[in-house]
């Protein structure tokens, strides 16, 4: 994956991109369904609901209020004044850190309880790493009166022990994964074999754009308001309107894919911040694993190997395949930044702008840094990044790091 | 590339017995679980059975319940790979087509036409891959056929019957019938999901038919053959294998259940 | 204190009430300026600098674009949909925990910030308990290129290391207050101590509505727009478009203020939540301290009680002014649950409505919930709850509970 | 409620001694620090104060700084409070007038009437508030008078001018004028504001001037009568006293101070 492509102007933008995958759930090459036979029908299922839910005024609407009510839609967009200024350009941070449960996954857990409840399911199921997507479920569960079980690695339930116990305040069954490497990656698997022995009365609810269609598509649409809202603020913020620049940390990319949508068909430069511990597209080759076909990190034998980054929520060896195609098309950039240029960036963002990213968030506002200081953007560039979380979670690591 | 085809065609084979009527026995083995895991693949053979699952580790098993994913994931540590499994089985001779089970990352990584020459290369008559459905074989098909190598598909309970319909008619070999909506594992008993679709398999193709998880004791394979054409046997024979059993051991759990199966179905 | 004037209604709505409270800082008896004489001065010049401020549409302007850009402003009002229903009332939460920071305590300290960067001041000091106002202050002095020394009890500094370091990843110093319970009250003492000698260069940004004239009109200003949003959003909500009850917690009682005084000229009758283990009005009598009048928990000899309740940031034995004179008048009602009442009505929230809600919020629900069971809210009575801020600095608190 | 009142009147007694060319002294205890602790009164008085400022301690002592909340936590710890202190006073004869030195708190909650008829009954003849500003004297100013207490009000380097002629109107017995913009404490030397206000205080006021606030040694006591009427030690004498000296110790150090004052100022 070593060499990225330049932004070509032929390749952009792209009538179409980022819409509907169709029945197969492809992205150029990437996503489909590779899920075992037994698990086939549930996702058929899934897709149909969905397709018609999207299509139904009723659910937007109940899907809107809620955001609206319930999770602080729309969130801000905030001029990070002070760093702009140190920069040289204009950054605007689109602020999912305010959004309820302080991260963008509320977006995405709140559309895909409302189809659970629609396709008469009682619980959820879930994945989490560090336990953001797992609270997210948690919440829009008892929202809505399902039941929650949430699959988590035994060592990553011992690191975020708080976040389990608040996935157990809100009333979710927090399930210990005790095989493979005991991480995100493995509760994946766990949730996976888990839903396969009750589709009938579960939903399996994922955490990011990835898995068997339709989720890698579902999931980007429900996180697709991002995109929507920070495209009327900018028009509103910004002389241009569009922005020079669009940039997103990806994890399995979901926040990033959010983003990216409103931005596709504008002559906006789309960027991806991965982890340099995790980087599914700038070191990964083409894999399938979890559902999907897409980029993952893996051994000289095929073997998935396991992220290591500072930011729990970038620890997942894979990545969207949506973004895979982005990526293979030259539409979006995928970079990494190292942890050490990320601890600086959330320190630098706190003391500019009095506010703390989470580290998955601050692998963004680490690029941009070092795109700018190191002029790679151009002097008075305009940049949108989606600030997906707040730091708060993150306190603790940080603590850790500065002793 | 193309590799010469070595031994017994996997599909004949079986109908063959299953015709001559005779259940059909094909236990499970991890390869490269232990140093001397082609010594099982000998002892099942010997045993009586009439193919052997091979599985490829793969470090994300899905389908797999704990003590397959126990397995594999000794079998990776022990530095197990797709390359030098298939050079070990060149190298044994077991008189009966051997049926290799792995994850679709595995055969995509390599192209499939390059893994299931490489399959025929090493002898393996057959190839069952659970993660992929029958919506996405895409080129596996043709370079399955080309290769000599049976594509073997797996049914499900909550398979439609147009679906159903679908894998019967384009599996290879046999139909893989999953008795029960859950992940590999040993179970009390066989579910009440294995009669219902190993009688709609039935009737939606002429090709034998085995019925797999959670077939663990000669109780539960008499049960299963009594709907099927026979059982997959798997975690309860891995279970013996990572608490230590010999070669010989395992073997004569393969052969009790041979033999439980001969006698209910003389 | 034990009496509580039952609401008559020749007392409500007073016209003029929750108003300026003029040049002496009056609330009937209550408020004032009871510093010593060396902070005269700089009191007199907030209170002058405030009310030019205040008056004009410039700094409005600010702040107002800050709330929403920054701050996330206006919040959300959630019905809590199944809790209703449970209670058979109309339950509506005013959702300050989605603001930036995860409390009310932002609505204050921007005004402030705005505030001391209109008067020259290049420095914020601070007191803080559970270290949320330090959080906010810390926030808005990097925001506005402020240097921040916030105080903090020893004993709270160990208690809420996490918050420590948030400040001080925010760019703030952190100044250990070792003297009395070295808690809140004395990191109070000692802020004000340290004002004196750093009157002209920095400004003492006070975290409720307590303390000389202007500070505690000052900060319910500052506050209103809890209420000011409120009201409005209300208006939508409900069919009499007044809820008949508004509740909110009260420690020092800057959101319970911010609150009732988007109410006070209407018929809603307002009520106080104390923490029972630091009960101002309940237990309290009158007391002068920090600066203003109002009442406070002593002992027979006067002398000031420590608090004790679960939730931090009620931890104050004070309470600010303007509410003594609320009580006084009739106007509010205040009242106290237990440290028990405010864990279940955590649970209970949390599993009703997928929200943690801080522990200082909680007995405003914990009360709600009270009252609504034992008869003591009509039925279909439609309430109005201002949720201060949210529950996950609580989380190690609830977890050690739950052992 | 009325009560007797004995001993010489603060404000005369201050008077006729600075007229007298004498610089005055007033050194602070805090009230219950220590079982003995009228002891230490007496030795003042006998080292030449001229008055003595007693403090009441309260728990919010936010005028003072570290030695001096120290000794007031220390004697809340020991159990003391406003009527035991009085009562100890009232046993006591010292001969000189006693300054009450507490936090209006203290003083508003048994009322102003109540509160400065127990001080006139235990034989006190004035009262320094340092929390309490001109701006709001309300009821003491009458009730102290009533009494026969002077209410001794406090001026501060930050105080406006129209301010310090309102201090030096309604001040009674002297003027307190704190030297420096800082709680109590030693500090090593007298501050540049202490001069100015000083000066600033004898054109607005004919009261005698007593400088307070970081005044520890004998030195510093000769700067400020230089520019004051006198001067207030508070920190320098309590960090002795809790350091554990005697009251002759501590006595002792207060006729430093005098000596050091009457030599220079003969
Ligand atoms: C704050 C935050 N940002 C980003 C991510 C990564 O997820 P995604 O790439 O799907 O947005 C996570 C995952 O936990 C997260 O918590
Ligand atoms: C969430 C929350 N609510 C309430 C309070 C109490 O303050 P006040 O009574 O001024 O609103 C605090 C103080 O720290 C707080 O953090």
């Amino acid at each position: 994956m070593g060499t990225v492509a330049a932004q070509s102007p032929a390749l952009l933008p792209a009538a179409g991109l980022m819409r509907d995958p169709g029945g197969t759930g492809r992205f150029g090459e990437f996503g489909g369904r590779f899920v075992p036979e037994s698990l086939i029908p549930a996702c058929a299922e899934v897709e149909e609901a969905f397709r018609q839910a999207w299509s139904d005024a009723g659910f937007r609407q109940d899907l809107d209020r809620l955001l609206a009510v319930y999770a602080g839609r729309p969130t801000a967009l905030t001029p990070a004044w002070s760093l702009s200024a140190e920069l040289g350009i204009t950054l605007l941070l689109k602020r999912e850190d305010l959004a309820h449960t302080g991260s963008h996954k509320i977006n995405n857990v709140l559309g895909q309880a409302l189809l659970a409840r629609r396709m008469g399911r009682t619980r959820l199921i879930a994945e989490t790493g560090a336990g953001q997507h797992g609270v997210a479920t948690a919440t829009a569960a008892a929202l809505l009166g399902l039941g929650a079980t949430v699959f988590m690695g035994e060592k990553d339930m011992a690191r975020q022990e708080l976040n389990v116990h608040r996935m157990r305040v809100l009333g979710a069954e927090v399930v210990p994964v005790t095989s493979g490497s005991r991480t995100l990656k493995d509760a994946t698997s766990e949730a996976m074999r888990h839903w396969v022995t009750c589709v009938d009365e579960a939903y399996y609810c994922l955490g990011s754009v990835m898995g068997p269609h339709p989720y890698p598509w579902m999931v980007r649409e429900f996180q697709r308001v991002i995109g929507t809202e920070a495209r009327a603020q900018c028009a509103t913020e910004l002389p241009a309107a569009i922005p020079d620049y669009v940039v997103a940390c990806v994890g399995g990319g979901s926040n990033a894919a959010g983003t990216f949508a409103g931005f596709a068909d504008t002559t906006a430069q789309l960027i991806g911040v991965e982890a340099a511990g995790g980087a599914a597209i700038a070191d990964g080759r083409v894999a399938v694993m979890h559902g999907h076909r897409s980029y993952a990190v893996q051994d000289e034998h095929g073997q998935i190997l396991e992220a290591e980054s500072i930011a729990a929520g970038l620890d997942y060896p894979g990545v969207g395949p949506e973004h895979a195609h982005l990526h293979d098309i030259g539409r979006a950039r995928y970079v990494t930044v190292t942890d050490d240029e990320v601890l600086a960036a959330v320190r630098r963002l706190a003391r500019a702008e009095g506010i703390l990213p989470a580290l998955e968030s601050a692998h963004a506002v680490a690029w941009v840094i070092r795109a700018a200081e190191g002029g790679e953007l151009p002097p008075r560039a305009t940049v949108l990044l989606t600030l997906s979380g707040r730091g708060d979670k993150d306190t603790a690591t940080l603590l850790e790091v500065a002793r | 590339m193309t590799a010469t085809i070595s031994g017994t065609a996997l599909g004949p084979h079986l109908r063959r017995r299953r015709d001559a009527g005779r259940k059909l026995l094909a236990p499970y083995l991890t390869g490269g679980v232990r140093a001397d895991w082609t010594d099982y693949l000998l002892a099942y053979a010997e045993a009586g059975a009439d193919t052997i699952e091979v599985g490829l580790p793969f470090s994300e098993p899905v389908v797999d319940g704990p003590t397959v994913q126990e397995a594999s994931h000794l079998a990776l540590r022990r530095g197990a790979n797709v390359r030098d499994i298939l050079a070990d089985l060149r190298r044994v001779r077991v008189g009966i087509p051997l049926t290799v089970m792995t994850y679709y990352h595995l055969v995509q990584r390599e192209g499939a036409e390059v893994f299931c020459a490489n399959l025929a290369g090493a002898g393996v008559r057959g190839l069952i891959v659970p993660d992929l459905p029958v919506d996405e074989l895409g080129t596996l098909e043709r370079a399955a056929t080309a290769a000599g190598v049976d594509l073997v598909l797996v049914a499900a309970p909550s398979s439609t019957p147009a679906r159903l319909r679908e894998i019967g008619t384009r599996s290879r070999g046999f139909v893989y019938a999953v008795s029960v909506m859950a992940p590999t594992g040993v179970r009390d008993e066989l579910a009440d999901t294995a009669g219902v679709l190993a009688g709609q398999l039935k009737q939606a193709t002429d090709l034998p038919v085995l019925l797999g998880f959670g077939i663990a004791t000669p109780a539960h394979a008499v049960a299963g053959a009594h709907v099927a054409d026979g059982v997959a046997v798997g975690s309860a024979l891995m279970r013996a294998v990572l608490d230590g059993e010999s070669p010989a051991q395992v073997g004569a759990r393969v052969a009790a259940m041979r033999d439980a199966l001969d006698r209910a179905y003389p």
